[in-house]
């Protein structure tokens, strides 16, 4: 996202007060347009944790842009009181791209789902992520097509049946964090809907991050997809479910976190340690800096019932953005060339006079 | 008539010539070519020059795919076109012959390295017999010189090596050819001085080779004659060459400077619209960003992003990429946003013949899109049009707030021409319209003048708004799926476009304002139309040409000046697709000429065809 | 005039009749409406149903946004559309009788859910003043009936919990319809009685208050009449309820059947296209190869490869997908493979108004490719032709060897009309041409009847060859550029198109033969004009409709049909794309007729269009 | 690829003989169209090794089919007397996918480049590796766009000088192995078109695979990108550059193998056995069958000058394909209601007599 102090200054604040950073509350994130998701939807929550973070960043109102695809995630744009733009299935990263490249000052979102963003924009996504172009990625994953009112996507489970698989779907599904991990993402974290505080956390983690965030977000379908996550959070949870990475803290997790886990031949191994307190120092500690892809590889592979489902943060480590360079290529030509005139290109090479 | 030269040569005046230069892809006739081309301008004449390199993947050295040539047509007045047909062909080996014979005028001139025609050159050019001696020449005159040698010699002692020196032929030849058009070997000097700066011994040596030509031309009487082209009357200014695609990169870079933007070009490599992306990534002093994405849609829409942020959006592609454009174009459309899309058009239908030239996306440009979709759509006419269409498609993106189809071809890319260096500020102002205050900003309230809405971009405290591809409720912008509303709104959006026909120039008509035939040609046919139409005029034919530009909306004054001709010839490099526009909108007896074989029309056939049409009734 | 019933109550006689059935998304309007029809048809009426329910995301109850609607026609002749204005309102709240209310005649009854009125319900709907109380009804005859009351009492003692019990609300209402008009109860018991067969108690529960509104309908003396319509004449036959995208998915699975290969339907979910998608997905006994893409790109090229292997290659989408798919279609357009391109059209531009109908992508199915990429249009008139006209293009495609996009839109594919079964072996025969033996196999010789080349998929010994979308040599296919060569490949693809005009039938006149108005429609406008022109012809107008099923290419006979008429009006929900057509080719003074405002034509507004038109000069 | 022995079967072998698969050789796969890859192309090798090892494989050679999208690389069908596609840009994944799917006796070969496979057409190679379709994908990567006359590739190195990037490119390139690692390949490997050996030995691996077989081969671009790989193999070559993978065997390379890899907290360790012999059994050991992705990932990413390019079968397990799965699924349903009737489907439902 943009340089935080950069647009901290207020002095170029405009006469209209409530653009002054320090004012803003959540309401003023809020667009007044009636919000259109099903009852229940775990949309609700993430706009609810986006608006309630933004007025923090210390960043102008104005220079917030929500761009996103087409589903029910992506009519979220309308909601929020910025800049936004709701534009076509699949392509927002590479709109999102354009935006940052024509002004790197605006702190750009992208909001998609995991059809949007996985199916028909996998492409976009993966090449905004290896760029490193400095935009926040939100991946609402309810792992359904929700606005086209439920047929399979690729992150579904196999062998689900939906109204495009009657039979049970015949696909692997695909795990977002392990595609942007592949895309060498800077940043790479997965939350859910259903847990507001490590919502807002993570969305602030990614926020704060310089360079392309990718924030995978479980997000509950009400209408086609009930329940999907209920074991991770909430009333029906199973905390031998999930696992909350957190840097430089050994994997552990589970009721009172007396499970943990280990590795062999760089296979995850459960440790029980009720039983064996002994192995305690062979958990694996988190390191969301770590150089080598495989332990990122390794805690995004797993998942219930084997295993628990990671939330947090997988990767988070500094690399020149792409924005960042293109303009310093500029900037550096400039400094060479000097500002370009157009006369003077206009008339560079051979050439000759006539009469 | 002629006059005796110095040493009983006899120097013919010619209006007119055509030559081409065509060796093997490693011999250098791009660059002896563009050296003639330039020198010929500089000397006085009118010129325009064609280079066809082979395809795509480079073919084995003498092989027939792997022919390099450079036609160029020099004359004392106007010159629209490469030439139907050289007069003087210069083929550095037998390969170069084979493929470029076919298109000399009989009786012309042949110049061959005599030194390239062993068996198995010829084997590689699949001649059986060496055309040298069986005859296959015996309609032109046959001029063997034995360039190995005598460019061995020339460079003996320049102390490069062997194959250094062998470099070094195409200047000899090319001396060849400036001899026989009688031009000064003095501006070629000096410019290779620049060129070689850095390496006098090769700069020597060229030069050295360059001399031999010259001289064994005029000492061994290899012609009976040289030939003068006289200067032609040109507009007075200062001059250089440029391609179709140079003027377009040249154009988008000098428009968004123009608007005080940033521009943004975001496009994917292809066949033969690469070149405008290479040549604005060599100018990012001009604050030109580059964005060389994953694919045409990518590209569309991180042009469009550009523009949604207040940058000069453009995007450029050929045919295939533009198939996969219109999704966001749609959205263009319907955001109404300011996106200027460049279609340098290739040979379809699919991947077709990527090198070769055609005018068959004017449909696809108008109608290849979902929904009532209206856009502009321009053709730039010659090689330096493309600059100024280029500009007039970010002045009109931007006052109306809509994409813009830009649309040139494989030809036109690749055409040099001279072009008259315009003074920037005699350039069309680009001023952008000022924005609303933000009490008053609403994103679909429209100019009542122009029917543009406001474009204000992110970071403007204040106005932040949102948009989208779903249909927008009249002014406010809001979602809306009102049946009424709609109505309006598909309205709206057509009304604007046709709007801009009061916004752009009347079409012109040039020869009698009147007449038998009226033959209307749009992108790079005007070279090859303005040829025919000027010669028959100066026969004294009643025929006339009228050229399009702005294709959506068309120039407003059509309607009075078709029924001004007995017949109108609409002639396209396609199946009729002008055609097709002109003859749902105006009711005049339209004929048709269509060539759709990748390759431009001759100035020939343009006369046929009009002659055919004068001939009915 | 009407005749005395039994217990002092008036059976009027009607022609004909339109109602809708409004409530809730959870109301099951949808289930009553469409159990009306069917006792309707099966009573031997005609009839015509359309339903629509709320756009996209699900709104909260009781809300504005939230309702679904149901809405017939029917009648004791022929009936095409599902009525301009119904007659009878059944709304179960509010917010559908706020919705629905502007289209109901006046005069016409309103029955509502009294019960359902609270201020809670009226703010959801945005009602500040009870309707039923302040005057807003005074035009119309307002039957409230305690509907929750009642369905509570009829269902006490079913040992249901009260939420299912409060699910049985709508058969409630449904009786109180087939009392007004005078239907009997049985075959409607018979259908519960299959339907719940698991749950006799919810069979129990629907039954009794199915009944209990017919009593009180009857006893109450809620209204003054009740209505028959008489049985229509038609066709003797077997029949189905089918919606448009039901009948294109039986039309591509039974057509594959024919050809005796496996269907490969590849597709990538939009709306108003996916049902076709789920449908086939449902019938996998046919060898119904379902792929469900990651995009319309990949769903379009999976379906060539499918066509290539040999199987019969059909992809389905709408405008948007359409878009995405122009670029493998102009592939299947040089490889001349078949494959069927099904769009659903829905209103654009752009993402546009999902749910909504238009007819807007005619234009870019013809020429939404770059090149010269000539394919077969077609359109299906009606819900049931969705089944034929898939027939028809899986048999053009393959005899052809071309790619043939048939267009339906929203409107088509959610309209549910009787449909006469047909005995399979009466449909059209499929057979595929032979192929050539393998020593006579040459990949692009053409059958000199048809010009398609031969269909030799991979696994055939001996035939291997390689095709592409590079420009093909004539007979051989191998890569080619030459320009004589694509002179001729052009010339041959367009001329293969224009021959299928000898292979299809040709256009038809319904009305007189000649007269002052031909109405010229295409696609799902053909009921709303066949009713129209019908009405006008019983009137003496001398208007006739003319409907095209087949629009690249046209029949072969309207040339000779149109000078038979005084004037064409072409109507269409665009902004006149078939009119610039029929402009192109044909000299006949057109008028337009055009609605673009997502919705269908109403029969009034064709006859408005046509007596305008009568009205000139 | 196809069941083996279920093609072997000669006695459906038609009259001309040379269809019949024992009689098969590399002369009955070259369709005699002059091959026009320029002088020097390393494409040339991969078509020899692809015509040499397609007689071994048993299989009649009607049954093979290549396919396409655009590029130098992509002329490949050509030149090969099979079935062939050439498709378009990126797309050639999707047509296979159609292609399989209607007749799942085929052996199908998608051949691509580093623009055609990871620019343009990511979405469709990764969807077509995530379902596991029995199709093999060649990637020839040249880490340049060769037909297009020399513009940087998604694989090109970070600041390379190019047409299109003067300057040096701003772009981090993507590795094709890690991609296909992260969309869970059944079959994942990396060879190089200088060492025909290693080349065919892969190739041969892959075509025995069912299952998406999913190969990168480094293929040197004479003209735009002359010796992108020639420290891996060839005159050149530093053997401290590559390393070998041998299912099972530990990861040893340099001259004589005196060099290994092992890892300390999943990030991959350099060790000198020459100076530390000790440390023999530190090494990891290769393991292609590891359910964890972790080793494949590690691998994945080593690169010089620091480490050794990994070379060889990275992943290669075995899961149903999607063809298989696609045909059970239709058979079961036919088992349950028997072959469809077309008269009962029309007839289905409720229905009523007219007249
Ligand atoms: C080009 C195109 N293809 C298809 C669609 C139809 N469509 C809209 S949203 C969507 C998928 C939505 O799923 P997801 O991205 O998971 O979002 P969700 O609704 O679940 O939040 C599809 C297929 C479209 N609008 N445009
Ligand atoms: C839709 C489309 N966009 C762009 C092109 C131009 N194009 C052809 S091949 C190619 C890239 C080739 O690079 P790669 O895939 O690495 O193959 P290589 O030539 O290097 O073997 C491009 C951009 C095209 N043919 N079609
Ligand atoms: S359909 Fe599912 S995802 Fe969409 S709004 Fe409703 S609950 Fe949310
Ligand atoms: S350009 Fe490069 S990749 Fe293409 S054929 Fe030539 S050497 Fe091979
Ligand atoms: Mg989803
Ligand atoms: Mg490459």
């Amino acid at each position: 996202m943009t340089d935080v102090t950069s647009s901290l200054n207020c002095s170029e604040s405009t006469s209209n007060a409530d653009d002054c950073v320090r004012t803003l509350t959540r309401k003023d994130f809020q667009s007044g347009r009636e919000v259109r998701w099903c009852p229940g939807c775990g949309d609700y929550s993430i706009l609810a944790q986006i608006q309630k973070l933004l007025p923090d960043l210390g960043i102008r109102r104005e220079k917030f842009v929500f761009v996103s695809g087409i589903g029910c995630s992506s009519r979220f744009p309308y909601y929020m009181q910025t800049y936004g733009f709701h534009t076509i299935h699949g392509r927002a990263p590479a709109v999102a791209t354009g935006i940052k490249c024509a002004n790197p000052d605006l702190s750009v979102w992208v909001v998609t789902g995991d059809g949007d963003g996985l199916s028909i924009g996998t492409n976009h996504l993966i090449h905004c992520i290896r760029r490193n172009v400095d935009v926040n990625i939100l991946l609402f994953n309810n792992r359904i097509y929700g606005l086209t009112k439920g047929q399979y996507s690729p992150t579904s489970e196999f062998g689900k049946k939906t109204k495009s698989s009657p039979m049970g779907t015949i696909e692997q599904p695909l795990r977002p964090i392990q595609m942007a991990l592949a895309a060498e993402g800077t940043f790479v974290a997965r939350t859910i809907a259903t847990d507001p505080a490590h919502l807002h956390e993570t969305l602030e983690a990614a926020a704060r991050h310089r360079g392309t965030s990718f924030v995978e977000i479980l997000q509950n379908c009400r209408v086609f997809n009930d329940g999907a996550f209920d074991t991770l959070v909430g009333r029906d949870a199973d905390e031998d479910d999930r696992i909350f990475l957190r840097h430089g803290a050994p994997l552990r997790f589970g009721p009172g976190g007396h499970k943990g886990i280990a590795e062999r031949n760089l296979a995850p191994l459960l440790v029980d340690l009720e039983t064996e307190q002994a192995r305690e120092e062979e958990l694996l500690v988190h390191d969301m800096k770590a150089p080598s892809p495989a332990l990122a590889a390794l805690l995004a592979a797993l998942e219930p019932p084997h295993f628990p489902m990671a939330l947090g943060v997988f990767r988070d480590v500094e690399k020149p953005t792409y924005d960042e360079l293109l303009m310093s290529q500029i900037e550096s030509l400039i400094g060479q060339r000097g500002q370009g005139d157009v006369d003077d290109l206009l008339n560079a090479g051979t050439t000759w006079e006539v009469g | 008539m002629g006059e005796l030269v110095g040493d009983g040569k006899e120097l013919v005046q010619v209006e007119h010539a055509t030559v081409r230069f065509a060796g093997d892809s490693g011999d250098g006739m791009q660059l002896i070519g563009g050296q003639f081309a330039d020198l010929a301008s500089m000397t006085g004449n009118a010129i325009c020059s064609f280079p066809d390199y082979p395809s795509d993947i480079r073919a084995p050295a003498g092989t027939l795919g792997g022919v390099s040539g450079y036609q160029l047509s020099f004359g004392d007045h106007r010159v629209t076109t490469p030439g139907d047909a050289p007069f003087v062909l210069v083929a550095m080996n037998p390969a170069a012959l084979k493929v470029c014979l076919p298109e000399v005028q009989s009786g012309g001139i042949v110049i061959v390295n005599q030194d390239a025609f062993s068996p198995s050159d010829l084997k590689k050019a699949h001649y059986d017999a060496n055309p040298l001696e069986d005859g296959t020449l015996d309609d032109y005159r046959l001029i063997p010189v034995p360039m190995t040698r005598l460019n061995e010699e020339a460079t003996l002692d320049s102390g490069l090596s062997k194959v250094q020196r062998e470099r070094c032929k195409n200047f000899l030849a090319l001396g060849i050819a400036l001899w026989l058009y009688d031009r000064p070997l003095q501006p070629l000097l000096e410019w290779m001085m620049k060129k070689f700066q850095r390496t006098p011994e090769v700069m020597a040596a060229n030069a050295a080779s360059l001399r031999a030509g010259y001289n064994f031309a005029n000492t061994a009487e290899l012609f009976r004659v040289s030939y003068e082209v006289a200067r032609a009357k040109l507009p007075a200014g200062r001059y250089r060459r440029v391609t179709g695609n140079e003027a377009l990169a040249l154009g988008c870079l000098v428009a968004a400077q123009r608007t005080g933007r940033p521009l943004v070009y975001a496009s994917y490599p292809i066949t033969p619209a690469s070149e405008v992306l290479h040549e604005l990534a060599r100018h990012k002093e001009f604050d030109v960003r580059v964005i060389q994405a994953e694919d045409e849609i990518a590209a569309c829409c991180a042009a469009l992003g550009a523009s949604f942020a207040g940058a000069i959006g453009i995007t450029g592609t050929s045919g295939p990429g533009l198939a996969l454009k219109t999704e966001a174009i749609g959205l263009a459309v319907m955001t109404e946003l300011p996106l200027v899309v460049l279609n340098v058009q290739r040979a379809g239908p699919s991947t077709g013949m990527p090198t070769k030239s055609e005018q068959a996306d004017l449909l696809m440009s108008m109608y290849g899109r979902h929904g009532e979709s209206p856009a502009v759509v321009l053709a730039a006419a010659t090689a330096g049009d493309c600059f100024y269409m280029a500009l007039e498609a970010v002045r009109l993106a931007t006052k109306y707030m809509t994409p813009v189809l830009l649309l040139s071809d494989s030809f036109l890319a690749n055409t040099a021409e001279p072009f008259r260096i315009p003074d920037s500020s005699t350039l069309p102002d680009l001023q952008l319209p000022s924005k609303p205050a933000a009490d008053q900003f609403v994103p679909y309230r429209r100019d009542p003048q122009t029917l543009a809405r406001p474009w204000v971009e992110p970071g403007t405290p204040g106005m932040e708004h949102r948009i989208g591809g779903l249909e927008k409720e009249n002014e406010t912008g809001h979602v809306s799926y009102d049946a009424e509303n709609h109505r309006k709104m598909v309205a709206l959006r057509a009304a604007k476009i046709a709007g801009i026909a009061n916004d752009i120039p009347l079409a012109e008509v040039v020869g009698p304002e009147s007449g038998d035939v009226l033959v209307v040609g749009w992108g790079s046919t005007y070279g090859a139309i303005a040829a025919a139409t000027g010669e028959m005029q100066r026969e004294g034919r009643h025929v006339s040409h009228l050229h399009l530009r702005h294709i959506n909306p068309l120039p407003r004054n059509l309607h009075e000046i078709f029924p001004r001709f007995q017949r109108v010839l609409v002639a396209e490099t396609n199946s009729g697709q002008l055609k097709m526009l002109l003859r749902d909108r105006f009711s005049a007896e339209f004929c048709q000429l269509n060539k759709v074989e990748g390759r431009p029309f001759l100035i020939r056939e343009v006369r046929r065809a009009i002659q055919e049409v004068l001939s009915r009734d």
